[in-house]
């Protein structure tokens, strides 16, 4: 299992039995790998529908209707429906999707995420991220815990433009969980292996240190 | 007996001009209306300001009017599946405006309902916020956004009746409802045009009173 | 033809062909007796309809999922459709009703209309009327000149609470059609054997008596 | 495999409390929860506080709540139809807010869409502007309307399926789709409960996800 399997796997058992869960583009759908046993969830696109079932199988009809949120085609689950776009964001904005689950250029400290932006070199448009993270109960940032250069992102205050203020709850890497509360980023579980030593040297944020640490599977 | 709306995709065409602004639906390349893009390309109508969730992918849909040339302006959410027009964009050839999507379909629903404007967190403290009003309530900030509406609507149905009754076929649905409520003229192009009478009363989706004209979609316009 | 059937029949000829038209309980729905030929309109029903058609006849079957704005079972025309009080009331805020017609308790000459509420004697409410009021293109008033003790109903200033402010477009009595402009309230048609005299002693409101007045009928 | 949410009525009602703000559709006496209503009285809550759009007819749907001294407050556009409403609200037994029909639709589904608050030419300059806040945007006026919500809705639909997607019958359908948007607990009866997968996922008016119990709705509380 490699690093972002691994974030999928951790991130995969914060769903419930049931819920509603908006999956971001990339890493996040790794997580329908990794779904716990008994646990059923419905996968919400802000396209408008709920109950997308994956890429069409081999040999089974592709319809050109039924797109995720990249724009691919894809299948439907049988119970599921489809709607509007403005009845979609009706949806995520009134907080009935339980769980967004997003990925992030930054994040810090203050629950703040920034993952639409790079001035100067994308112009791509936030989509319907901002009203996902400030809209879904609860919010959940994976994220491989450094980036490519090595340089933390995770952040005492984010650098470029916010996607939302103060709408993170938890974020998952390959080396920790940590919660997002009112006294700030509680360091929840750590990566078999890894300790506290390491991941405070790998974040730019305070983080809290509870006496009890639990352990990431 | 009520009249048909049914007509050629030139008397359609009439209703479009450059410069106008052009309300039009689809998320990414699903539910976009191709044969009405078609035919505006080939009329030559350009500096056309499009208000659209984005502008599906490189050289298809939305795409080809990015392609041609004849966008001034963009309000929509997103680009970044058409690498043209990031192009276009950073190089100063057509202006964008971002608007979260969620926020942009409330614009344009209240557009289209006679609503002054709507309170919203979505984009409280990011760039969103930049010249718009925060208002407060019960200690809790919103953010103040207007109503948007359009010239012309142009809408991808699955079936439309004769009168504009239409009903759409799953995620190609997306920005098809809203964008009929809020433009001055609305044209419809249908994969199937039926009889007054064909689609069940509860499953319409877009009330014919909103339609102006409708047109038979080509299969051959529709991109593979 | 009674002084209601005449003043439905000139306020049919307001309306066009393929308007879609909301009809207040009462003498507004005796418009539908009069529709001028060739001109087919919908009707709109604030619960949700477009294309309601009266009452079930005779032998045909009564649905009590089919009511019309009183509550009354109804009919629906081919071509008609049903949808919720939210997407019903978009429709009537958002411009798209091209004409409503109601009754009136007072309307003045400021395009007034008060016809919800007699404190101390009702306590109905005012259910669609103000949405109708202030969001369909065209608003017209039938009503009787004066109220039965004889007192002008159509005022300088109404006294009732309002229904909506200077919204009304057109007055329709037995005695002469009233067209409320930007100047004032214009006389533009009197009924026949009707003096301009006998309508300004009858109105409480300032009118504008233009040199040509033209013939209801 | 999905759950099932159907559940005995009597398992419903452990839901509903004596105080509770309960939002219940319907349009005189047209798509009222006419099951939920008759358990709601067999239970004996009371104090309650409605939201909804009027109170069905004497002694029919919402009406038997009036009737029984149930509703401490209601919050509607009319009462109109019920001269039982009128008398125990002029005798002061009942209290009543007043909203346009219009304004509540806008209200309720802004509470059930986290939008903050609407701006509506609906009431200015009559009594439902008193107390409210006045905003202007170039130079037309709107009052600001606040969202609503419920702590359980009682929704009365045409099908639903076992897992809470439902569709409604011709203008039954009126305000049982919002108000399955905003409150903290939706119960559905249904006249005919399906399996999954019955309902086309095109025509389905509320999502299941919506649904936190569907009840079969008795044909002898439907009022003749």
């Amino acid at each position: 299992m490699n690093s972002r399997e691994f974030i999928a796997k951790r991130t995969a058992k914060f769903f419930n039995d049931g819920d509603l869960v908006n999956l971001g583009i990339g890493m996040p759908t790794l997580c329908l790998n990794y779904l716990p046993e008994d646990v059923d969830i419905w996968i919400q696109s802000e396209n408008g529908v709920i109950g997308l079932d994956g890429t069409p199988k081999e040999g089974e009809y592709a319809d050109p209707d039924i797109v995720d949120a990249s724009g691919s085609i894809s299948t439907m689950r049988v119970g599921g429906c489809c709607f509007d776009s403005f009845t979609s964001f009706g949806l995520i904005r009134g907080g009935h999707v339980n769980v967004t689950v997003l990925g992030a250029y930054e994040v810090d400290q203050e629950g703040n995420l920034a993952n639409w932006s790079v001035p100067g070199k994308t112009v791509a448009g936030m989509g319907g991220a901002m009203d996902l993270v400030s809209g879904a109960q609860l919010v959940i940032v994976m994220t491989m815990h450094c980036d490519k250069y090595g340089n933390p992102k995770i952040l005492k205050k984010c650098t470029l433009p916010l996607t939302a203020v103060n709408e993170v709850d938890y974020i998952v890497t390959e080396l920790c969980v940590l919660h997002h509360t009112e006294e700030g980023l509680v360091l929840e579980e750590l990566a078999p292996g890894v300790t506290v030593e390491e991941v405070v040297s790998k974040t730019d944020a305070e983080l809290i240190i509870p006496e009890k640490i639990g352990s990431m599977e | 007996m009520a009249k048909s709306k049914v007509v050629s995709i030139d008397e359609a065409m009439e209703k479009i001009h450059s410069g106008q602004t052009l309300m039009v639906p689809g998320f990414v390349n699903c539910g976009v209306p191709q044969t009405l893009i078609a035919a505006i390309l080939e009329r030559g109508y350009t500096d056309l300001n499009i208000i659209s969730n984005n502008t599906s992918v490189k050289g298809k849909g939305i795409g080809k009017l990015v392609h041609a040339n004849r966008i001034k302006h963009i309000t929509c959410s997103h680009i970044g599946n058409n690498t043209e027009t990031v192009e276009k964009v950073v190089a100063g050839e057509i202006n964008v405006t971002f608007v979260p999507q969620g926020t942009l379909c409330e614009r344009i629903r209240a557009g289209g309902a006679g609503i002054g404007g709507i309170l919203t967190p979505t984009g409280l403290g990011t760039p969103v916020e930049e010249g718009k009003q925060v208002i407060e309530i019960n200690g809790k900030k919103y953010l103040l956004e207007l109503p948007l509406r359009a010239d012309v609507a142009i809408i991808h149905a699955y079936k439309a009746d004769k009168i504009g009754n239409c009903i759409y076929h799953r995620t190609a649905r997306n920005f098809n409802q809203i964008m009929a409520t809020a433009a001055d003229f609305v044209i419809v192009e249908a994969e199937e045009i039926v009889e007054v009478g064909e689609l069940d009363p509860d499953i319409i989706v877009t009330p014919g009173c909103l339609v102006d004209m409708v047109v038979q979609a080509r299969l051959e316009d529709r991109d593979e």
